[in-house]
């Protein structure tokens, strides 16, 4: 299991957290390859169904980064967010999937130094946790 | 036991879109193990299970003709999961169908009868198998006069357009081909809703049958045109549509009363549907 | 309970003679012990079909969805709370009901009766305060108390919080109540046996949607099990499709529940289905100060934010 | 055939043994309620049920089962061809069925076995199962059984049916396959004696005298289709239903299915589940038109087809065996004995 990379699903805004991604890049600042991003037009776009289709689909982690609030493009699309986040991460961590799968985080467009801390941060978190066991769906487990 | 649920494999030989939005391609397939073909006998009016692995299967209707040989055609709607992938497919994929399924148009009926055919937009696939299957020269002294009356809601709708407009040149067939509105210079034939062109055409119900085949609006309107013509509800010959799963009247969903539309339809005379409940 | 019959009845009977409301909805006596049947009735020549007992546990705010005539409408603490719901999530609007309120002593629990009581169950009555069952075995009173359906026995609104009548004088609302004593010892429990926990609770489970559909927060046209493209969750008997259903279903009730315990109750194969929807409960709460269903004025909690939301769980 | 009486214990020692040769379900408490379950290791059956919550039609129709399986692995010269599943459909013994659940299967196979086509993931596991029937001596409040074609003691659909005498079991087979069944659990069992055969007949007396629950059915076929279908007492039975499949999953008869196909990387499934007339997606086309769109049309549809389409379709009475199940269960108290009897006695104007 030592070569074992985890894989984490990365939905980032448009207009902040995935700009920051994008000037990391640019500032060619190192950090982990394990996120597969996907980009959304703002976190209050996220549906729980978004975070939990990773998981089922055997992602390792999942990490939701938006806009810092009071920065968000649509004004107010990542408090809506914070609020279901809430909720959601206690429910994840409720029903069995281990604190350290699932991430949130505030990074603006200019945080490129942020973006390389938390892409670091979470997937050692994740990688302390070893390969996702519960909640994957695999076939079928039917007559 | 012959599983009926187990689709033949098909690879489909060639795509065609036929429509101008896009949204009606159809497909060519043949099959992939010799033998299947025979197998998949069948008549005007039926259906098959169009199977895609990993996506799932839908119940369309067979638009070749069984004078047609060497493969099976099938035109299709883009509206849900299976027909959005398969439209995505590429000619030299490998995909499944399943049956034939259902009855078919009353063939040995119509022997010696005028044949009137009215159809609507996308639903003229089991129309087409029908047109070819008559005008095979094996067939066509069966039947006495043929008309055709064909509407869509606009030119660029129309199906199998340079097969209908070679038919409109043939003098044992009549061909009125009708839009909705266009503003097609080029454009040479009526414009009109399907029920109206009807009416204008006034087919002689005399020793006559009419096969009606379109969306139900157009069915609606049409069936007192034909009434009033002096058909009789034994004459009036339609298809229906279900949602279908199993396509052998087994799963339960498709039944109008105590017939399934799979196995004992689709084809039905207005004459049936009169005696069972109104819910389709 | 049995004492509010005649008022609920003769409520009815006043708004429809009166023109005042075009139905009225209440409960039928059951044709099976422990059991009544929603009804509606539109005639005053019917309300003496009405009944109400401590069998009346399914939700009455679930038949009023959309409609778009004037109804009158029985409603229980947790009824009315779920009425407020609909108001406020545009589903009916308060001036096409007259919502008829009950006082509510807690529903007995059927489930219960049946495990505790030998011998099929035949006959059960009830007073004020016993319940007697009549079965194969014979013929025993209960204290109805020890039999209330679990979540009536930790409920603090028993009395609607909107309506237009009262059928009777409101009942005292039960204190010092812990309602969430089960969710913090799944709180604490390690990853691995939640996850059993959960496995072992789903089990049973046969995906026929009862909880889903006694719900009256439950209207979507198209529920995500339904929903094709993408398909988010698999139809089939897969034990992580099933705690898929089961996790966003509690999930789509967040800040929504008023905990009447419907969906439990509709449940054929005894699903505690509760135990998901109650974790949501009590983090609305303890995070949002939330209850749901309360009064008409306040916005649901996922509908509104304030600059102080927790955020330190956010990085 | 043959009648022979074993004791309990001896019994259930038999059962346990054949459980280590073939599949054998037998009812099992499980705390609140009763269901089949396979035997095996600490799994201990349980015959003094009334009746299990769930019907043993998933032990013939699983609520999920796997049709067929395809490569979509590009490099897979067999790619996207949907293939057999070879499976062994095994001998399994169904032991404890209760008369009216025998019956249904019977009706059930109506469906899935007609002249044109022959299901074979239902026919095979069918010829597969021994249905061993276990008589009701004590019938539920809510059994109309009597009046559906069944009956407590009713010997239709079973390879052999075992009566509780107290300590011991009196089995009779009635077939073949039943014949087989008791030689192997009754061996060292004696041949029931006339005094047993008597006791047997007591019981029975007893156990249909104690059915007070009933329903018409004698004028269903002679109801005009259209009529019923359009009458007005649909939109009063249909008020409370909120469309949940607990009738439909716990009714022994019901057997509609769907048909999905899942993919997990290049692998797929094709599966069939149970479904329900009771959910609007049953019938929604593709077109976004439903024809059964309405709650009343979905529940109409669910009596119509067990009391007279499938009673015009079939001549071969009602699609209901009386069990129950949807009595009790159902969470707003639908009662389909009501429903016959506004079927039965419905008077066109």
């Amino acid at each position: 299991m030592s070569d074992w990379e985890p894989k984490i699903v990365t939905f980032l805004c448009n207009w902040c957290s995935y700009g920051g991604a994008d000037l990391a890049g640019v500032s060619r600042l190192q950090y982990p390859p394990n996120i597969r991003v996907i980009r959304v037009p703002c976190t209050g776009r996220m549906s729980p169904k978004f975070i939990l289709a990773a998981f089922r689909h055997g992602a390792d982690g999942v990490w939701v980064s938006g806009c810092h609030p009071g920065d968000c493009h649509y004004i107010a699309g990542n408090y809506y967010a914070r609020r279901k986040f809430a909720l959601l991460n206690n429910m994840i961590e409720y029903i069995g999937i281990e604190p350290g799968r699932l991430h949130f985080s505030w990074v603006s467009s200019a945080e490129a130094t942020k973006f390389q801390e938390v892409v670091t941060k979470v997937t050692e978190s994740v990688k302390a946790l070893g390969p996702a066991q519960h909640y994957i769906k695999t076939e079928a487990k039917v007559a | 036991m012959e599983n009926p649920y187990l689709p033949y494999p098909v690879v489909i030989d060639k795509i065609i879109t036929e429509t101008e939005d896009r949204s009606l391609k159809s497909f060519r397939f043949v099959f992939k193990n010799p033998g299947d073909e025979e197998k998949f006998a069948y008549n005007p009016g039926q259906f098959a299970e169009l199977s895609v692995a990993g996506k799932g299967e839908i119940p369309i209707g067979i638009a070749s003709s069984p004078t047609e040989k060497g493969f099976v055609l099938f035109t299709v709607n883009k509206v849900g999961a299976v027909t959005s992938f398969l439209h995505n497919m590429k000619e030299g994929d490998v995909m499944g169908i399943r049956g034939p399924m259902g009855n078919w148009y009353p063939w040995d009926e119509l022997e010696g009868k005028n044949v009137v055919i009215i159809g609507g937009g996308f639903a003229f696939t089991t129309l087409r198998s029908s047109i070819i299957y008559m005008l095979h020269p094996d067939n066509r002294p069966k039947f006495k006069d043929i008309k055709v009356i064909y509407g869509a809601r606009t030119p660029g709708m129309l199906l199998y357009k340079d097969e209908i407009e070679a038919w409109a040149q043939r003098d044992d067939i009549d061909v009125y081909l009708t839009v909705d509105a266009t503003n097609d210079p080029s454009w040479k034939h009526r414009v009109g809703f399907v029920p109206a062109v009807t009416e204008e055409v006034a087919p002689n119900p005399d020793n006559t049958y009419a096969l009606v085949c379109g969306p139900p609006v157009m069915i609606r309107f049409t069936q007192p045109v034909l009434e009033r013509l002096g058909f009789a509800p034994g004459q009036i010959i339609m298809s229906l549509e279900m949602r279908m799963k199993c396509g052998i009247g087994m799963c339960g969903r498709c039944n109008i009363g105590t017939e399934y539309v799979c196995k004992d339809g689709p084809v039905f005379t207005l004459a049936q549907l009169n005696n069972m409940p109104k819910e389709y | 309970m049995i004492d509010y019959v005649e008022k609920i009845r003769e409520a009815a009977r006043r708004l429809l003679s009166e023109g005042k409301v075009d139905v009225f909805i209440g409960f039928r006596k059951g044709t099976v012990p422990m059991m009544s049947e929603p009804a509606l009735i539109s005639d005053v020549s019917q309300v003496d079909d009405l009944w109400w007992d401590s069998n009346c546990g399914i939700n009455l705010a679930n038949y009023i969805t959309k409609r778009t005539d004037r109804v009158g409408i029985v409603a229980k603490g947790c009824d009315s709370r779920n009425i407020v719901t609909h108001i406020v999530e545009n589903q009916i609007k308060k001036e096409q009901l007259h919502i008829v309120g009950v006082p509510c002593r807690g529903m007995i629990d059927r489930r219960r009766i049946g495990s505790s009581v030998e011998g099929e169950i035949l006959e059960v009555t009830e007073d004020a305060s016993l319940v007697t069952v009549k079965s194969s075995n014979g013929q025993k009173a209960y204290d109805r108390n020890e039999f209330l359906q679990d979540n009536c026995s930790i409920c603090i609104h028993r009395n609607p919080v909107i309506y237009d009548e009262l059928v009777a004088d409101p009942v005292p609302e039960q204190e010092n109540v812990d309602r969430y004593e089960d969710i913090r010892k799944i709180e604490a429990m390690d990853p691995a046996s939640k996850h059993e926990f959960f496995t072992k609770l789903i089990e049973p489970c046969i995906r026929c949607y009862a909880c889903r559909n006694a719900c009256p927060q439950c209207y979507c046209p198209t529920c995500f099990v339904d929903e094709s493209t993408p398909q988010w969750v698999g139809k089939s008997l897969d034990p992580t499709d099933t705690m898929t259903f089961h996790f966003l279903r509690a999930y789509h009730l967040a800040g929504r529940c008023t905990d009447c315990g419907a969906c439990e109750r509709a449940c054929p194969v005894s699903i505690k289905v509760r135990t998901f929807t109650k974790k949501l409960e009590k983090d609305a709460l303890e995070l949002f100060g939330w209850e749901t269903g309360m009064s008409i004025d306040n916005r649901p909690p996922l509908d509104v934010y304030r600059p102080d939301d927790p955020n330190d769980f956010i990085k | 055939m043959s009648e022979k009486i074993i004791a309990k214990e001896q019994f259930l020692q038999a059962l346990k043994q054949l459980s280590n040769q073939q599949a054998v379900y037998a009812p099992v408490n499980e705390g609140e309620f009763y269901n089949y379950k396979k035997l095996e290791d600490g799994v201990e059956p349980d015959f003094t049920f009334q009746n299990t919550r769930l019907s043993p039609k998933g032990l013939i129709q699983p609520q999920s089962e796997r049709m067929f399986e395809y490569s979509l692995d590009p490099g897979d010269s067999e790619a996207n061809v949907v293939k057999e599943i070879k499976r062994d459909y095994g001998p399994q013994a169904i032991v404890g069925i209760r008369p009216c659940d025998a019956k249904a299967i019977q009706l059930v196979k109506i469906n899935f076995d007609t002249p044109e086509f022959r299901d074979p993931f239902w026919l095979k596991r069918y010829e597969a199962s021994t249905l061993v029937g276990l008589a009701c001596n004590d019938p539920c409040a809510s059994c109309f059984c009597s009046t559906t074609g069944s009956g407590p003691f009713n010997e239709e659909g079973l390879d052999a049916l075992m009566t509780d005498l107290g300590d011991s079991f009196l089995i009779k087979s009635l077939t073949e396959k039943g014949e087989a069944f008791l030689k192997t659990v009754g061996a060292g069992a004696k041949d029931a004696q006339a005094e047993d055969k008597r006791k047997k007949e007591e019981l029975k007396g007893k156990a249909e005298e104690a059915i007070r629950s009933e329903v018409p059915t004698a004028k269903l076929r002679e109801q005009d289709l259209n009529a019923l279908f359009d009458a007005p007492f649909w939109e009063d039975v249909a008020f409370s239903c909120i469309n949940c499949g607990t009738c439909t999953y716990l009714c022994p008869t019901c057997w509609c299915f769907d048909i999905q196909d899942e993919v997990n990387n290049l692998k797929g499934l094709r599966i069939r589940n149970w479904d329900a007339c009771m959910f609007p997606l049953f019938t929604l086309h593709g077109s976004g038109h439903n024809p059964r769109d309405h709650k009343v049309q979905r529940v109409r549809q669910r009596f119509m087809h067990k009391l007279k389409y499938y009673v015009d379709k079939y001549n071969n009475g009602v699609a209901c065996v009386g069990c129950g199940r949807c009595v009790q269960y159902c969470p707003v108290n639908i009662d389909i004995r009501k429903v016959f009897r506004y079927m039965n006695d419905y008077e066109a104007r």
